[in-house]
């Protein structure tokens, strides 16, 4: 039996911001172009991807991530046994998308930490370090985007009204969530 | 003869009330024809003319500029002068501009305040200490005056430094240049000005070249925004700008001309007395005589001839700059501005003759360009007169993007393994 | 600082970008064919130019596609931007 | 005693609250909302500092940001000191410490003071004509020299205060509250615009908030009075906020502005604590307002920098704001209405006028005729000569100026004063909209720059666009907005106005004076003590740009960056060349507006946060076992693992032993990983590595090099067939990025027909590394189910395992020369595989190696590194791996530049072994190579790449690049250190091994 471990120790609280990492949550790159591949996709989890740039969509088990006219993020809604690594979603599009020469299925879940985040001033938190334009992106759900956060690569998806999630590279989580909980200790 | 500059004058002329100083250099209109124009009035260009004219016997020369001389990246620079270069080739040009500097104010009778306060170049990591130590030797081997220091002796000689062991990337050691330092910019143009009208030089300022006659393989003159002038030989010492004047002859240079951004403090009390420059967190800072805390940033990677650059660049150097002089936080920047640099593929220069004959071009300086003006003029100058390269500029040519023997001086700086 | 628009994931800040130098440099499909002089005019000759350029850019920040973009390097005015492969939309 | 000049109660400070300051050393009292400057004046302070040149005694002049010379150090000595910080922007608090820059022993009796009597030996550019004799002297002048420049005195400990940066997006800036900001921001907002409102003083209004009389009236109100009402009504605005004490530094292309908020310098210290000191707001706006007023201008005449002159508005605003009197017998001085304003203001509050000095003979306003109602004696077409008074000013010399304003005539008169006011009339600040790529042009009327073409979105309105007047404002600041916001109609409409300020003005800008210019000193710099004769002598010399004079007399390169006298230097310019103004052209405004903090600019990006910090999923292990770590790019990687006090050297070679002799373990996560998928992975390998691919059997690795399209290697990793159409690639741990950047690119550009995607799993994967001769013993009790037969599992092949329920993936290659075996296991199992490692390798001493460790194991096998034995300037052929380049191949990325003239030549460096004469000695990497020390110049063929002591050799190896040295085999060389030569051979780069039989093994 292997243990598991992460990066990101202890949930953080404070006046309207609270920060936790979800985990294990399973997390696939998928990659694509052709039209058979969104379908195979879609009929083979019953998710259709989505199309329009900066949006995400949802369903029972899966959240799916624009990232890219051709790269999505597919993640699990729920969290995972941590002592086992395979994934039948996986399995599935291997054989339906990499096998049929569709695209492309990479496992990438522990390639990023999920860090959610709850509270009226996350985007507060995020213009002390981000470039991006949060003003319409904090009121419209769902929305997606990749930007910079204190110099850092990362991905935002607005879940809900004051709930987001936060993908960041693992080795850049510890320094990146230090970095949010000072930032957060001054808002 | 121009009335000598010395304590002597200033006196004599006080009784006056300085109302008898001659121009420094006069402001004629072009003549129809001249045996060599030069086009870029910068220190590079006007050292050129100079000795074109002193070493060379040539008299009828014209300068034309523009906009006005001392304009471009010499009125831009953070005046570092050194000459502790990797390679032979490099090392041998910019040494040779280095023993010029130590004569020059008397040369020109023009204070240019070359101040030899040592230049220090820090080492982070351990590939910075290879590097580093590779080309220190290097200068030992080749006469040039570079030591290697120890943490302790890089501390000793700015103790300003931060050389804790517990910053993000520590200084593990550094080298020290002792010959070198900085020099007033604009005094260097000045003064190379000066000395070359006196020589009968004419310095043609706001007088834009247009377009450049060729007949064949043969240049003919220049269009200008004051006429037409014939000539049989063009120096070019456009820096930024060197590619356009290229394209007027039809010839592309393997340069991109990117934005190079500085700043300075306001003036405060001397604080630091060397120069430091730190390639792996990118900070170079030295002190000048007004006070000012002399900053140089790092370029963009567009090419841009706006003289303006992206606002992060300078955020980045003044995070690295506090990052090895924390006591500088509540300083202030008091001016940032930007200057155009042509940069190429391997970071060295060109002196070189091209395929058009009679074209000459300098250009290719990059970021490191102020240093070797004097040599660069006299090199040049070397060229366009012999119609052939001096030993020490002969690998400076443009031959060497076709052939493969590049003058590399990034070194790879890569962090691999 | 510029404001860039790109044709995928829409306005940015440039923070988010590289650079990527002159576009429509196409490498040649049989290199050895070349002469010397021929790739390095490839390699390494560019055009440089002040005024209206064609260039490259990428997202690296967020989509991570390259795309091209006209930019008047006198003022730094992006004039337009276009994916690879597309003709570009001013002269 | 000092005396109390406060003369009633005043709009801004608080009367009742009282605080006490330190001013060189002297306590004293102000009140809540004074500035520095306000306070010193109430105390009847004028002499604040000493100039940068003369060391001529200084006082306050202006209040506010454009004050040239009142500069003080603020709590010298201490960690929160600062240098140069203007008296009339810093607000007192209780317990400020200020002394005076720039003079010693002190501001009353300076030393320095003696260059005012050199100051004839001192003109413009004095010091590129002397200090040149002897040369060798020049670096004694410099020392004197530096001394005596500087202003204030740098900090010379770390800053306790933290700063934050935040970026603002919005519809609308607007930079300044004064009326006509006020008017812009309320309309935008109202019209459902996101509107952010800046301005740097503390309170909103501008000037027309104490603009208190019935010479100027809103709607029948004293326009003070209707601004309030004005206010109150925006500061209720919904999508409205409004920063006070936020001052725009720079204005970049694309609408980018960086405005500095200052949070804390206007409370007491001890309050100070853990708050942020100031933010950098990094705005990007749609539209941006610039409504930044404009600036009085001084006059130039002789001695006119003396304490106690100060511009005629800072004195209106002194007593109107502030309730301070900066004189009891104040002279104004004019050339326009503006001083009327200020006379009048001054009588209301009972403070004596002298007398108004006016340079225009025929002047008839209302605002002229109330002045003269109160007996105060106007002297009009007159100018001053002269003025006196050491530390603050006396009396002025005043002469009847001719009909052309070209010289005085008749007899001087002189009139006794203790403050003098002047108004050269008023300057727009454009230095935002210059710097945001604006052009000016000149209006000839009253001799200003105003905006002609906007660069971005964006428009000037009132006073900096030209607009002087209330009646101006109100009717051109509401048309401006309507067409720049699009919308019908604002509030303004059928306002009606009332101004009694008449607009004539007798512009001259070097009054002229009865002594000749080069005997006078008329300030045009006040900070850099630049002169009017200063700019003459320049022109004289052939400095025509206002660059070249600019930079030649150092006007306005003060801290102020001559905010006051730039407009009187190109005009004094333009007199004297008989040039037109409009045709000079202005200096470049550069950012920032007003000098930035350094912290400010750098936000919390410091100490821990100067740089990112990636960590390995196994770095809590190396920390917890005492590892010492390198810094590699970002990552922190184990360097070595000291043991009982262990030194480097010591460490390394007990790892390097065990590693050879049993076994090792070693963190190798930093790898860069990319995962390769689809139809034509095996073709775009082929291209981008110098060997082929396609009949590389999966399950099968492949070491490959990667070159730049000049043919230098760049990087190199093992690549592994995981299927068909399926690879993962490893990178250096630098190269990571920049390789996947640099496929991407080739994809998606030049060959976007290949069916490839690339996807990074550097973090995903953790790499734990066993080597040495019992590295398949601890790797089969980890992974039991995996049949690790040499047969079955032979030197660079690969299967998939598991543990447990947990895949992984293992890899049998080897970076060290042993048998070695990498597994490759999602990163937050790793530790967890690492502790079983370490546990399975208990009974064989396994032994955790770092990075050193690696580095040499793999040079006794002449292993290269990527850029430490390459340098970019080295093909595959100067490694001597001329087996890795594929001759068949049709092309690969590099391949053409090694067929170049200068590429191929034969005397290039090439990659070789050296073994020193005393097997002891361990050569300096980076250390030169020669063959002849006799030669001069002596030719180095060389450098010494990587360089250790084998432990298991026992002896000294390294590695270096020689010219020929492909040919050199055995040969003696020379590595030539500052004391003594060391004599070595050249050997093959293969130590160790040469035969692979322990990697087979």
């Amino acid at each position: 039996m292997l243990n598991y471990s992460n990066v990101i120790e202890n949930d953080k609280s404070y006046p309207g911001l609270q920060m936790r990492e979800i985990k294990p949550v399973m997390k696939l790159i998928i990659r694509g172009k052709k039209r058979q591949f969104l379908s195979a996709v879609g009929k083979s989890l019953n998710l259709l991807l989505p199309n329009e740039a900066n949006t995400s969509s949802r369903s029972d088990q899966l959240t799916a991530l624009w990232l890219s006219p051709d790269e999505w993020m597919i993640f699990s809604n729920e969290i995972l046994k941590s002592d086992d690594n395979n994934y039948n979603v996986e399995k599935l599009l291997n054989k339906n998308i990499c096998k049929t020469n569709l695209g492309a299925v990479t496992d990438v879940t522990d390639q990023f930490v999920l860090i959610n985040l709850k509270g009226d001033k996350i985007f507060d938190l995020f213009e002390t370090g981000s470039p991006f334009n949060f003003n319409d992106f904090k009121s419209k759900k769902g929305l997606v985007t990749q930007t910079i956060l204190t110099k850092i690569d990362i991905i935002v998806h607005n879940q809900d009204i004051n709930d987001v999630n936060l993908f960041v590279r693992r080795s850049f989580s510890d320094h990146l969530f230090s970095w949010m909980n000072d930032s957060a200790s001054r808002l | 003869m121009k009335n000598k500059y010395s304590i002597f004058s200033l006196i004599k002329n006080a009784f006056s009330y300085h109302e008898n100083w001659e121009k420094a250099w006069k402001d004629p209109e072009p003549k129809k024809e001249y045996d060599v124009v030069i086009i870029g009035g910068g220190g590079h260009g006007l050292a050129t003319a100079y000795y074109l004219a002193k070493k060379h016997n040539m008299k009828n020369i014209a300068v034309v500029e523009k906009g006005w001389i001392g304009g471009g990246n010499t009125g831009r620079n953070t005046t570092i002068i050194r000459s502790n270069y990797l390679w032979d080739a490099s090392a041998g040009l910019y040494d040779h501009a280095l023993k010029i500097w130590e004569g020059l104010s008397q040369e020109l009778n023009y204070n240019v305040m070359f101040s030899q306060r040592g230049v220090m170049n820090l080492a982070h990591n351990l590939q910075d200490v290879r590097d580093l130590k590779r080309r220190t030797h290097a200068n030992r081997l080749n006469g040039i005056d570079a030591v290697y220091l120890n943490t302790e002796e890089v501390k000793k000689f700015c103790p300003i430094i931060n050389t804790s062991p517990d910053i993000r990337y520590p200084v593990l050691g550094g080298t020290l240049q002792k010959r070198a330092g900085t020099a007033r910019h604009d005094a260097v143009a000045w003064g190379y000005a000066r000395g070359a009208d006196e020589m009968g030089v004419d310095i043609i300022q706001n007088c834009e070249v247009k377009g450049i006659k060729r007949n064949r393989d043969a240049v003919e003159g220049i269009e200008t925004t004051k006429g037409f002038i014939k000539t049989n030989k063009i120096g070019v010492v456009a820096a930024g700008h060197s590619s356009v004047i290229a394209n007027m002859a039809g010839l592309r240079l393997p340069l991109e001309s990117k934005p190079l951004q500085a700043l300075v403090s306001e003036p405060v009390k001397p604080i630091i007395d060397t120069v430091v420059m730190s390639n792996a967190v990118h900070a170079y800072v030295s002190q000048s005589d007004k006070g000012e805390l002399v900053i140089g940033a790092g370029t963009d990677d567009y090419v841009s001839y706006s003289q303006k650059g992206s606002h992060d660049i300078v955020e980045g150097t003044l995070n690295a700059i506090l990052e090895l002089y924390p006591i500088f936080s509540r300083m202030r920047m008091l001016r940032q501005w930007g200057g155009i640099v042509d940069i190429c593929p391997d970071a060295s220069p060109i002196i070189s003759k091209t395929s058009i004959k009679g074209l000459y071009f300098n250009c290719g300086w990059g970021t490191g360009g102020f240093k070797a003006t004097p040599g660069s003029g006299d090199l040049f100058a070397h060229t366009i007169a012999n119609d052939e390269p001096h030993k020490l500029n002969a690998a400076f040519n443009l031959n060497r993007f076709v052939s493969g023997d590049l003058v590399d001086e990034h070194g790879a700086a890569a962090v691999a393994h | 600082m510029f404001l860039i628009n790109c044709p995928f994931c829409g306005e940015r800040e440039q923070s988010e970008f590289k650079a990527g130098g002159e576009a429509h440099i196409v490498r040649p499909k049989q290199p050895t064919e070349l002469s010397d002089d021929q790739w390095a005019e490839y390699l390494f000759m560019r055009k440089n130019i002040k005024g209206i350029q064609f260039e490259r850019w990428n997202h690296i920040h967020g989509c991570r596609k390259w795309f091209n973009m006209v930019r008047d390097t006198s003022n730094d005015e992006i004039k337009a931007v276009y994916k690879m492969g597309e003709k570009p939309p001013v002269k | 005693m000092t005396k109390n000049l406060r003369v009633k109660s005043s709009k801004l400070v608080d009367e009742t609250y009282r605080i006490s300051f330190k001013f060189n050393g002297t306590t004293y009292y102000g009140f809540k909302g004074d500035t520095l400057a306000s306070a010193l004046l109430a105390n009847n302070i004028h002499l604040v500092g000493r100039s940068f040149k003369y060391h001529r005694p200084r006082g306050i002049m202006t209040a506010g940001s454009e004050e040239p010379n009142a500069i003080v150090q603020l709590h010298n000595g201490t960690s929160r000191t600062e240098p140069n910080v203007r008296a009339t922007e810093i607000e007192i608090y209780e317990g400020l410490v200020a002394t005076s820059q720039n003079c010693w022993p002190s501001v009353k009796f300076d030393i320095g003071g003696i260059n005012n009597f050199l100051s004839p030996l001192l003109p413009a550019g004095f010091y590129y004509k002397t200090f040149m004799w002897p040369a060798s002297f020049w670096e004694k002048y410099e020392y004197f020299i530096r001394k005596s420049a500087g202003l204030g005195k740098s900090p010379d400990v770390p800053d306790p205060d933290i700063y934050e940066h935040k970026y603002i997006h919005c519809d609308v800036l607007v930079i300044g509250a004064g009326i006509s900001g006020l008017i812009a921001a309320k309309t935008a907002a109202k019209n459902g615009f996101k509107t952010l409102l800046v301005e740097e003083k503390s309170y909103l209004g501008g000037s027309t908030i104490y603009q208190d009389s019935e010479f100027f009236k809103i709607n029948n109100q004293n326009s003070a009075s209707w601004l309030e009402k004005e206010i109150n009504e925006v500061k209720k605005i919904e999508n409205l906020e409004i920063k006070t004490r936020t001052s725009v530094a720079a204005f970049h292309g694309y609408n980018f502005l960086l405005a500095r908020e200052n949070l804390t310098d206007h409370l007491p210290l001890e309050q100070r604590e853990n708050k942020t000191r100031q933010r950098l707001l990094k705005i990007r706006a749609k539209k941006v307002i610039t409504a930044t007023g404009s600036i009085e201008r001084p006059l130039i005449f002789d001695n006119n920098d003396r304490p106690g002159i100060l511009l005629s508005s800072a004195i209106k605003k002194y007593a109107d704001l502030f309730g301070v009197a900066c004189g009891e017998k104040n002279i104004l001085f004019t050339n326009n209405d503006s001083v009327y304003e200020t006379a009048i203001s001054l009588i209301q509050k009972g403070i004596k006028v002298q007398a108004i000095i006016d340079n225009r003979e025929e002047i008839d306003s209302k605002l002229i005729k109330e002045t003269e109602k109160n007996n105060i004696k106007i002297y009009k077409g007159y100018t001053i000569v002269d003025t006196f008074g050491y530390k603050r000013i006396n009396s002025v010399s005043i002469m009847k100026l001719s009909k052309d304003g070209q010289k005085v005539i008749g007899s001087k008169e002189n009139i006794s004063c203790d403050s003098l006011g002047i108004s050269g009339g008023w300057t727009p600040a454009v230095h935002l909209f210059t710097q945001s790529g604006g052009k000016l042009k000149f209006r000839d009327d009253d001799q200003v720059f105003i905006p002609n073409t906007y660069p971005s979105n964006q428009i000037s309105i009132g006073s900096c666009n030209g607009d002087f007047t209330l009646d101006e404002i109100l009717i051109n600041t509401p048309k401006l907005l309507k067409e720049f916001l699009n919308i019908k109609k604002t509030e303004y409409e059928n306002i009606e106005i009332y101004s009694a300020f008449n607009k004539s003005k007798r512009n001259i800008w070097l009054l002229p004076s009865n002594k000749i210019v080069g005997k006078t000193k008329s300030f045009v710099d006040f900070q850099n003590d630049a002169t009017a004769k200063d700019i003459k002598l320049a022109l004289r010399e052939g400095f025509r740009s206002i660059e070249h004079v600019k930079r030649y007399t150092t006007t306005g390169m003060g801290t102020d960056q001559g905010k006051l006298g730039n407009m009187h230097a190109l005009g004094i310019i333009s007199e004297t060349a008989s040039s037109k103004m409009g045709e000079l052209g202005t200096t470049t405004f550069r950012p920032p507006y007003t000098p930035l903090t350094f912290g400010t600019i750098v936000g919390r990006n410091v100490g821990k946060y100067f740089d990112i910090i990636r960590k390995t999923p196994i770095h809590e292990w190396h920390v917890e076992n005492k590892a010492e770590f390198e810094n590699v790019g970002q990552w922190k990687r184990a360097w070595y693992y000291p043991q009982n006090g262990e030194n480097m050297h010591e460490a390394v070679q007990r790892e390097s032993k065990a590693a050879r002799d049993s076994a090792g373990i070693l963190d190798a996560s930093t790898l860069g990983k990319i995962d390769i998928q689809g139809t034509d992975a095996s073709e775009f390998l082929n291209r981008v590595y110098t060997n082929a691919w396609s009949k590389l059997e999966i399950g099968k690795c492949r070491y490959g090099l990667m070159l730049n399209e000049d043919g230098m290697v760049y990087d190199d990793g093992v690549t592994t067939r995981l299927d068909e159409n399926h690879y993962i690639m490893t990178t250096t741990t630098g190269g990571a990025a920049t390789v996947l950047g640099k496929l991407e690119d080739y994809l998606q550009t030049e060959w976007p027909e290949l069916d490839v995607y690339l996807t990074s799993v550097t973090d995903h994967y953790a790499t734990i590394s066993v080597c040495g001769p019992n590295s398949k013993k601890i790797i089969q009790k980890v992974i039991p189910e995996i049949d690790l037969s040499d047969k079955d599992f032979p030197h660079m092949s690969f299967k998939n395992s598991k543990i447990g329920k947990v895949k992984c993936r293992v890899m049998r290659i080897s970076f060290t020369g042993e048998q070695s075996y990498e597994i490759n296991i999602q990163a937050n199992y790793a530790k967890s595989v690492w502790e079983n490692c370490m546990e399975a390798g208990k009974e064989f001493n396994i032994t955790p190696y770092g990075t050193e460790t690696m580095h040499l194991l793999r040079a006794e096998k002449g292993f290269i590194i990527a850029g430490q034995d390459t340098d970019a300037t080295m093909t595959p052929i100067d490694l001597q791996m001329d087996w890795i380049v594929s001759k068949k191949k049709f092309d690969f990325i590099g391949k053409r530049s090694l067929y170049r003239s200068d590429t191929i030549r034969e005397d290039r460096k090439q990659l070789v072994g050296l073994i020193t004469d005393n097997p002891e000695e361990i050569l300096e990497e980076g250390a030169q190579i020669v063959a002849d020390m006799n030669k001069t110049p002596i030719e180095m063929l060389g450098h010494v790449t990587s360089s250790y002591f084998s432990p298991n050799l026992k002896k000294s190896i390294a590695l270096g690049v020689v010219k020929g040295g492909k040919n050199m085999m055995g040969q003696k060389l020379i590595i030539p250190m500052e004391k003594k030569q060391i004599n070595v051979t050249v050997t093959d780069p293969v130590f160790l091994d040469k035969e692979n039989k322990r990697l087979n093994a």
